[in-house]
């Protein structure tokens, strides 16, 4: 039941959220409906996952039912989410967007979609969740982001929905391979496939979620949409809905097509790892903030890409743990990326510069941030990286090497960034601080708290997942 | 030859000439002429066939009823051989290329099919096609379509009258 | 007579029909000559209903197999009836508006 | 049979109340009520209970399925009717004669939802199709309506004529015009193969599937739009009913050629409606492209014809043609249909705006409307048959390309601003709308509610 | 164990300490006073090097075993356990005293030094020492590999933070980052190297690694340590990943001092050590690590030769000491190497704390041709540098000599071209440094009026470590002295000796004639260059820009502008051409290019639209024929048509 609190109370305080005209209270409800969310997926957290599976007829002709439930990964996930919305909120509370009610009432349906998408036991509901996390946020960055805006989420409107379209196809088609018609994990995680089939089905469900993740060469959508979209959107696609297609592939499509995903993994592992490089090679050239946050994000989901499929269970655990490390480290980085476009006006490395003087704590905390993208020891990111390059290494060494150059790329473009912002001569001749708001500052320092805090220990989110991992690893074998 | 296949014949080339004078006609009224003599060459035929309620019918409802009207329409509106100019040639010749494909093919299959092969056409006699038999059959079995059609003359009517009434 | 004689013949008094919709403009001739492609199937069902007829004859003396055919000739030509109908007045309606019935005008309407 | 008898008869009741009463705003409210009374009969015949008990098996035999269709279909009308009433007012002088002629094609649909004689289906289809023409014509004055009905009569009386000569060849085969019998087992003859051509032929010029598509835009976009709406909607959704009755028995039969020739005819109604619509300035005409598109996953059922077809069939009926009912009592009462009039509809009308996307969503087929578990079972259709599966992926292709024109008109709704320029509209409209969007969401979001009915 | 062991057990004070140092000097760092923060500074390491001395008399102790004390789980899955633990033994303990003792030292000089930046950015500097000192202790603390690559990285991150000090120079950020990346690249090798191992063991831990290192190939052994190794170039700037270390110069003079020459750039030595395991066990990687490690030693001494600025003449000098270290190593010498560390700590420490002391005075005047006489300014400044100059020239009894000569012995024995161009070496070493020291101190002023007008004694807080670096440069050579000299020789040898596994194929020991005629070469020739540089340079020192060969060397080889050619610009080219082609044109092209298609398609399919019913019909009529015959004909058409089914 605490599992369909989960979505039910996003659902609900999204929809009360677009008759609320005033922006103050808006913003308030939103906040407070997005802690509540927080506090009861603490409570899921400590539950064990029989008590967290909620089950109850709804399509029964298809073959489908209303199954929610969260195994380790899943709490993560939801974790994840409900922590990232109250942050999100709560940092860019100082920001105005006109018809507020309906801004934060998106981002709430957002924020349901993708709980849902994390605790679907069914794959048909899975799918629905799947689309009711994008639909939102089509509109939030259409409605609310910049000049371009429209042709580009259209394009990543478009793009993302000929994904899940095809992996609406993927699902009839295992869907009539399941011997009792049905969605049910249970049965979807038992096919017997021939390998023509499987091969079939598995670039189905692959194209979905590579788009969403995205790996390269399907990434083009992501850079635009992360630069047009207002930042507190960015923040939510970026920081929650990228991890969606990472998640899918573990809960859905490893355990579904097994012998595929072993055969296909040299191809998608390659096409992983050239993106890894790729993307990294283009953040080094970018003159916008959120551009080049934006390839490097593609890079890291690369090397996350590339893991998942080596097949092994360390590996697993370290995209596992990935996902919540990059998911923190990426908001906190826009969190700064916002403050700096509202006060400064602009996000171009040739326009900024000298801000560590205007505003050194900023400076700190984004150094800290940029750190952990960089994936320094004791930041969060370093055991995930860790993890994830070592099983890379592992499935090949080669492969594994040409990947790892990435982690000096990685220090290339962020110190640059970080240097082009804060460092250097203050650009404009007014000598005024660049005020960091109190709330922004407190969401900042939680974030970098997390990051430090599982850097330096792990273990609770390492033995939180480890359930999940022997039992995609089980379900390889 | 017999009479019945020297009848055949000529209806049938009446027919196709006729048919084709349609076609090549300039003037409008001569093209209604023609076709009501198309419409006679298949009566013909109809009664070789000993179906002879239909070959009335046909002559009442088509070589009568609808061939005046459409000859009041085209005089009506005074149309004559200039009013319509040369259509596009190439048009033409496509569209005589396409009918004759679709002719040449349907042809060629009908012919090849097993349920045609030594069949014949019952000529000048059976008895299905008297209007005493089939009038039994109509208003027995066929009462329901019959009735049916009734809508469709009514909303002929409604549209006869809502689109040719003057506002 | 060979039903194929009279498939033939139908077939190709259809295919004039529909040689004379494609080449000609002017509206009532088109439709004259879809009446034409009626007929020819009138025509062919006539033919068939004899043909189908005289195979059931030959076992049962008292068959009235193949009516259907010649019935459904009748309520053809009661549909036709009602188009010619409708489809004059149109015409006529046409005309009154554009003083034409050149079907090549009717190009208001495209892309 | 209630329904085509009720029909006949409220149609020439519809006649009369034209006659007596001259206040036009009450003939909507009279057919309202007949539609309703209507509904209720056709309901209540799916549970055995007859007006008039005519044994007619030969011609027509009414099952679940043709019921519950009909009753779409009749449902639809009605919320056609009261959301459009006014437009049909406005459309041409004879608004009586306009309602009686939809109620006639109202019988026609019961005619084709039921045929077991292939009569029947052809009777059926002309009493659908004559009101029509004279539908399309009846706003005397407009040249484009002109052209329209003139277009759309010439080219359906052609393809009334190819039907025939189907008709004629299958009986030549077969020597009876049942259905049962015509579509008996085994392998076709050439002489039935051939007919069965001819009337797939004709069937998919009725349902506008490529390349027998072309009228579709033309006639849509000339008559008037209240009628369009009709046109586009109940009408066509008929078309289909007529066609899956045809094909039910034959899947087994046809052959894998018969098959490819679906497919290509699929693909091609696909390609066509969805990529000239992306090009089109004028919603209406979009619109009209989009039918086509729509009709091209509808086909998918024809294609598949088993369980999830027929279901998916029912659901696609509903779900299409609500929302295009919709969208179309919108369009009505703008004076600007292309996509720049759509302009900042948002911030004036924001509930209109709302529902409008709710609409244009469920013809995109995103999740949680109608829309999506209607293509959802067009694909679980083909999907189902483990055969051409490439055909569903072509499908959803084109759903995506379908999502750019739909898209265009939300974004010039909401992300765009302008003066919109909109007939005043009642809040009895509103409400209406509404509740249709409501339908809409419940569909997409518990289709069992309908798919059900077909297995109480 | 256990017997008494009770400092070992505390040993994460030795981290913690400076941690809290960092935590509170970064906090509140706009509170605090300088004086405080300079208190909390290096009371931290004080603390911390109180800690590590008692631990050092508990290994010191016979029968010491290592203590490794697990503080918790770091990384846990079930493939393998990296707890995060810290390893007491003889090398660590020496670490220790190194870092925390000579850290300490230069963070009272620092207190000092830096005492005129504001606050707050005092505290910044304050912290950011501490945290280097916390990641240095990590770094020879840590039990497993892991933890010191913690460590590993974190010092490259303080160096970062502390190059870039002050960040409103750009060209100082620029020095920073290049440290950090070079830094990087060899951080990447060390964690293949890591991987590898764990791949192979399922564990990092030294202890473990070590005792199933013959499991090992030969081709893996040799591929480990070469990774290893590039590891180590990069932390230690061996070629060809050296050219950070002089630019890193741009940060405060302490700094380099402790980071870039006394404690973080012996890193890699202190690694190689600590795999001495895997070393002995890969012969190939020895001699590639002899052969670099003379390379950069010669190289780095070349460039030393014709550098003016004070700085960069001792960071070349430090890169080619590190290179003399690896050329140790790669000999088997690892006691040498250990014991050079231990030596260029102290005096490599004190002359950069003296060159700062001599900054300070000249108001941050760096070159020396605009120095000379400063002899008279600055006495004790000028008496501890010479003492450092001697050290690091090699001449008896000074710590440098025993130690240079333990690995040039080694040398000797291995190769003796190693050894020949290790005298050479050496030579250039002593004509440097004293080129260096003659033109600081000697000849008459040559500084602006208003300089020597400033020119002033250091305080005592940068003076009295200078004096105490001094002491220890000079005695502190005497833990390794030969036995040619004393009976109880070599104790530095024999401390170490539980850590240090011996090659097996180890050659014989010189004899003592041998041994003493190396000695006198190497010293023979380091006078003579001291002489002739003392001579020449400080009656005429070399003010004009230099020519030819100079030119080359003043130039250091062209090698920043080469790699700029070779690496940088194709790499920037490459991104570019990602970006602006690829990227653009290519994949969104495509992508692109499909939605134009579309359009366009749409444009041109409309035109069969043409609104003309004849055209329409003629379409219809085709399409039937066309049907017809796909269905009756339709079978010569099947390779197409079956492309549409699955």
């Amino acid at each position: 039941m605490i599992t369909v609190l989960l979505i039910i109370v996003p659902v609900l305080a999204g929809f009360v959220s677009f008759f609320i005209k005033d922006e103050k209270s808006a913003k308030g409800w939103a906040l407070l409906s997005a802690v509540a969310t927080l506090v009861i997926s603490l409570i899921s957290i400590f539950q064990n996952t029989n008590s967290l599976t909620f089950d109850a007829s709804w399509l029964p002709m298809m073959g489908s039912r209303f199954t929610v439930s969260l195994d380790g990964m899943g709490k993560m996930l939801t974790l994840l989410t409900a922590v990232s919305f109250p942050i999100i909120f709560a940092s860019t509370y100082n920001n105005h967007y006109k018809s507020p009610n309906a801004f934060y009432g998106f981002m709430l349906l957002t924020q349901a979609g993708l709980t849902g998408v994390f605790c679907s036991m069914d794959l048909l509901l899975f799918y629905f969740f799947w689309e009711l996390a994008l639909i939102p946020a089509y509109f939030l960055c259409s409605k609310w982001g910049g000049e371009r805006r429209i042709p580009v989420t259209f394009k990543f409107f478009i793009y993302t929905f000929i994904g899940s379209l095809l992996m609406l196809v993927g699902i009839l088609f295992v869907y009539y391979k399941t011997p009792d018609h049905s969605f049910a994990i249970t049965s979807l995680h038992n096919l017997s496939l021939t390998a023509g089939e499987e091969n079939f089905a598995f670039w189905l469900f692959f194209i979905a979620f590579a788009i969403k993740m995205p790996v390269f060469p399907f990434h083009t959508w992501q850079p635009d949409t992360y630069e047009q979209s207002p930042t507190a959107v960015t923040m939510v696609l970026s920081g929650v809905m990228v991890k969606m297609g990472v998640f899918a592939v573990i809960r859905w499509l490893l355990p579904m097509f097994p012998n595929a995903s072993v055969r296909m993994s040299d191809a998608v592992i390659i096409l992983a790892v050239i993106g890894m490089l790729y993307a990294s090679l283009i953040a080094i050239r970018q003159d916008d903030i959120k551009r080049l946050i934006a390839y490097s994000s593609i890079a890291h989901i690369g090397l996350m890409a590339a893991s998942m499929f080596t097949g092994d269970a360390t590996g697993m655990q370290g995209v596992i743990f990935q996902m919540f490390a990059h998911g923190v480290n990426i908001i906190g980085l826009w969190i700064v990326v916002d403050v700096i476009e509202q006060q400064m006006g602009t996000r171009k490395f040739s326009e900024l510069g000298g801000l560590a003087q205007k505003a050194p704590a900023l400076a700190i905390l984004f150094v800290i941030m940029a750190l952990a993208n960089i994936a320094l020891p004791l930041t969060n990111s370093f055991i995930g990286e860790f993890l994830m390059f070592n099983s890379v290494f592992h499935y090949n060494k080669i492969l594994g090497a040409v990947a790892a150059i990435s982690i000096i790329l990685a220090a290339v473009y962020t110190l640059w960034m970080v240097q082009k912002i804060f460092f250097g001569e203050v650009r404009d001749a007014e000598d005024t601080r660049l005020k960091v708001p109190a709330n922004t500052r407190l969401m900042l320092v939680i974030l970098v708290a997390v990051v430090l805090i599982f850097g330096v220990y792990p273990q609770p989110m390492i033995s939180l997942t480890s359930d999940t991992v022997t039992k995609i690893i089980a379900q390889l074998k | 030859m017999s009479t019945t296949a020297i009848l055949f014949w000529f209806l049938s080339a009446l027919a196709l000439l006729s048919a084709t004078m349609v076609l090549i006609s300039k003037n409008p009224v001569h093209s209604i002429l023609w076709l009501i003599i198309v419409f006679f060459a298949i009566s013909g035929h109809y009664i070789l066939l000993n179906a002879q309620f239909i070959a009335i019918v046909n002559l009442i409802v088509y070589a009568g009823a609808i061939m005046v009207l459409f000859l009041f329409v085209v005089m009506l509106m005074n149309l004559n051989s200039d009013s319509e100019p040369q259509k596009n040639n190439r048009l033409r010749l496509a569209g005589t290329i396409a009918g004759g494909c679709l002719m040449l093919i349907m042809i060629d299959v009908v012919r090849s099919a097993s349920e045609v092969q030594n069949a014949t056409a019952m000529v000048r006699e059976g008895n299905i096609g008297l209007i005493k038999t089939l009038g039994k059959v109509l208003f027995v079995d066929y009462v329901v379509p019959f009735e049916i059609t009734s809508v469709l003359f009514l909303s002929a009517m409604i549209g006869a009258v809502v689109i040719g009434k003057k506002d | 007579m060979p039903i194929t004689y009279y498939i033939t013949l139908a077939i190709v008094l259809f295919c004039i029909g529909v040689v004379g919709v494609l080449t000609r403009r002017n509206a009532i001739i088109i439709f004259m000559c879809i009446e034409l492609m009626l007929n020819a199937v009138n025509l062919l069902l006539v033919a068939f209903s004899k043909m189908h007829n005289g195979k059931a004859l030959a076992t049962n003396p008292t068959s009235l197999a193949g009516i259907d055919g010649q019935l459904f000739v009748f309520f053809i030509m009661v549909v036709a009836a009602a188009e010619v109908c409708v489809g004059l007045s149109i015409i006529v309606m046409m005309y009154r508006n554009t003083h034409s019935v050149d079907v090549n005008f009717l190009n208001r309407l495209k892309n | 049979m209630n329904t085509i008898i009720l029909s006949a008869i409220f149609g020439v009741v519809m006649m009369f109340t034209g006659i007596f009463i001259s206040n036009r705003a009450a003939y909507k409210h009279v057919a309202a009520i007949a539609l309703l009374v209507l509904l209720v009969f056709n309901i209540y015949e799916t549970h055995g209970f007859v007006l008039f008990n005519v044994n007619a098996d030969y011609f027509l035999h009414f099952e679940k399925f043709g019921l519950l269709f009909t009753s779409i279909c009749i449902f639809s009308t009605l919320v056609y009717v009261l959301l459009s009433g006014k437009d049909i007012e406005k459309a041409g002088a004879n608004t009586a004669e306009a309602f009686a002629l939809i109620f006639f094609v109202l019988c026609g649909i019961g005619i084709v939802t039921s045929y077991t004689n292939l009569l029947m289906l052809f009777v059926g289809i002309e009493i659908l199709s004559i009101p029509l023409y004279i539908l399309t014509g009846s706003d005397k004055r407009n040249l484009k309506g002109n052209e329209a009905a003139l277009k759309y009569f010439l080219m359906g009386s052609f393809s009334t004529g190819i039907m025939l000569m189907g008709i004629a060849l299958l009986y030549g085969a077969a020597g009876t015009f049942a259905v049962e019998h015509v579509a008996s087992a085994g392998m076709l003859s050439y002489l039935e193969a051939l007919g069965m051509v001819l009337i797939f032929v004709a069937l998919s010029f009725k349902v506008s599937a490529a390349p027998f598509h072309f009228w579709t835009p033309d006639v849509y976009d000339g008559a008037p739009t209240v009628i369009t709406s009709f046109m586009a909607t109940v009408v066509k959704v008929a078309g289909f009913a007529a066609f899956i009755r045809l094909f039910e028995g034959r899947l087994g039969t046809m052959g894998s050629q018969t098959d490819r020739l679906i497919a290509i005819v699929i693909i091609l109604t696909l390609a066509f409606g969805n990529l000239t619509a992306v090009f089109q300035q004028s919603v209406k005409r979009m619109l009209a492209y989009s039918s086509i598109a729509q009709a091209g996953f509808m086909l998918f059922a024809l294609f598949a014809v088993n369980d999830v077809a027929k279901e998916g069939l029912l659901l696609y009926a509903a779900a299409y043609s609500l929302a295009t009912i919709g969208i179309f009592a919108v369009l009505a009462k703008m004076d600007d249909m292309t996509f720049e009039g759509f302009n900042g509809l948002a911030k004036s009308q924001p509930l209109i705006a709302a529902l409008l996307a709710i609409f244009f969503l469920s013809l995109a087929g995103i999740p949680l409307t109608a829309g999506f578990f209607a293509k959802y079972y067009m694909l679980a259709a083909i999907i189902k048959t483990n055969h051409y599966i490439g055909l569903a992926i072509i499908g959803v292709l084109f759903a995506a390309v379908s999502v750019y024109y739909y898209f265009k008109v939300i974004q010039a709704m909401y992300f765009k601003d302008g003066n919109i320029v909109l007939a005043p509209v009642t809040n009895s409209f509103k409400y209406l709308l509404l509740a249709v969007a409501v339908i809409i969401v419940f569909l997409g979001v518990y289709p069992n509610a309908l798919l059900s009915l077909l297995y109480f | 164990m256990g017997r008494g062991l009770i400092m070992a057990k505390l040993v994460y004070l030795v981290p913690l300490f400076p941690l809290i140092g960092f935590l509170i000097n970064g906090l509140g760092r706009k509170l605090l006073t300088k004086s405080l923060i300079g208190i909390i500074g290096s009371g931290v390491i004080l603390a911390s090097f109180a800690v590590s001395l008692g631990i050092f008399f508990e290994v010191k102790q016979d029968g010491f075993q290592p203590v490794i004390v697990s503080l918790f789980p770091f990384i846990k899955v079930p493939a393998f356990n990296i707890p995060f633990a810290f390893q007491v033994d003889q090398l660590s303990t020496l670490f220790l005293l190194i870092i925390t003792g000579v850290g300490f030292l230069i963070h009272v000089y620092s207190t000092s030094y830096m005492h005129e930046e504001e606050p707050q950015h005092y505290g910044r500097y304050f912290s950011y020492l501490n945290l280097f000192v916390f990641s240095m202790l990590l770094l020879v603390l840590g039990a497993n590999y892991v933890i010191m690559f913690i460590g590993w990285e974190g010092v490259g991150l303080c160096s970062y933070l502390l190059i870039g000090y002050w960040f409103k120079n750009n060209n100082y950020n620029y020095a920073a980052r290049k440290a950090f990346v070079m830094n990087r690249i060899g951080d990447l090798g060390f964690l293949l190297a890591v991987f590898w191992i764990l791949g192979k063991l399922g564990t990092v831990t030294y202890s473990e690694v070590f005792s199933k290192a013959s499991t090992f190939s030969n081709y893996e052994v040799t591929a480990i340590t070469l990774l290893l190794f590039v590891g180590a170039m990069g932390k230690s700037a061996q070629i060809p990943l050296y050219t950070w270390l002089p630019d890193a110069m741009a940060g405060p003079t302490p700094v380099s001092a402790l980071i870039h020459a006394a404690t973080m750039v012996t890193a890699g030595i202190y690694m190689i050590v600590r795999s001495n395991v895997l070393y002995t066990m890969a012969p190939a990687t020895q001699t590639f690590v002899a052969i670099i490690g003379l390379s950069t030693a010669f190289l780095a001494a070349t460039i030393a030769l014709k550098q003016n600025d004070i700085k960069k003449v001792l960071a070349y000098s430090t890169v080619s000491q590190l290179g003399y270290m690896f050329l140790g190593l790669g000999v088997g010498a690892y006691t040498g190497a250990v014991f050079h560390v231990m030596t260029h700590a102290f005096f490599k420490a004190l002359l950069f704390l003296g060159a700062g002391s001599v900054i300070h005075a000249m108001q941050n005047q760096q070159d020396v041709r605009f120095m000379g006489g400063l002899k008279k300014y600055m006495p004790i400044t000028h008496i501890t540098f010479l003492l450092a100059c001697l050290a690091i020239s090699g001449i008896p009894p000074f710590s440098g000599f025993f130690s240079k000569d333990e690995i040039l012995a080694a040398a000797y024995e291995h190769n003796k071209v190693f050894w020949i161009i290790g005298v050479i070496t050496a030579g250039m070493t002593a004509f440097y440094m004293f080129r260096l020291y003659a033109m600081t101190f000697l000849g008459h002023f040559r500084g602006t009026h208003e300089q020597e007008h400033h020119l002033h004694e250091s305080p005592s807080a940068m003076t009295i470590p200078l004096i105490i670096l001094a002491i220890l440069s000079v005695v502190g050579g005497f833990v390794g002295i030969p036995e040619v000299f004393a009976s109880n020789a070599h104790a530095l040898e024999h401390f170490l000796s539980p850590v240090i596994v011996k090659s097996t194929e180890a050659t014989e020991h010189l004899t003592p004639g041998t041994e003493m005629m190396l000695m006198a070469v190497s010293v023979v020739v380091a006078v003579i260059a001291i002489i002739y540089a003392w001579t020449r340079f400080s009656k005429k020192p070399e003010i004009a820009e230099p020519e030819g060969t100079g030119k080359f060397l003043a130039n250091k080889w062209y090698v920043d502008e080469l790699y700029d050619a070779i690496i940088a610009r194709p790499l920037l080219g490459i991104a570019g051409v990602f970006k602006n082609v690829v990227e653009k044109s290519g994949i969104d092209g495509v992508v692109n290019g499909v939605g134009r298609g579309v359009q366009y398609a749409g444009r041109q399919i409309r035109l069969m639209q043409s609104g003309q019913v004849g055209n329409y019909i003629l379409l219809m009529v085709l399409s039937i024929v066309l049907m017809i015959i796909l269905v009756f004909y339709g079978n010569n058409l099947n390779p197409v048509l079956n492309y549409f089914s699955k």
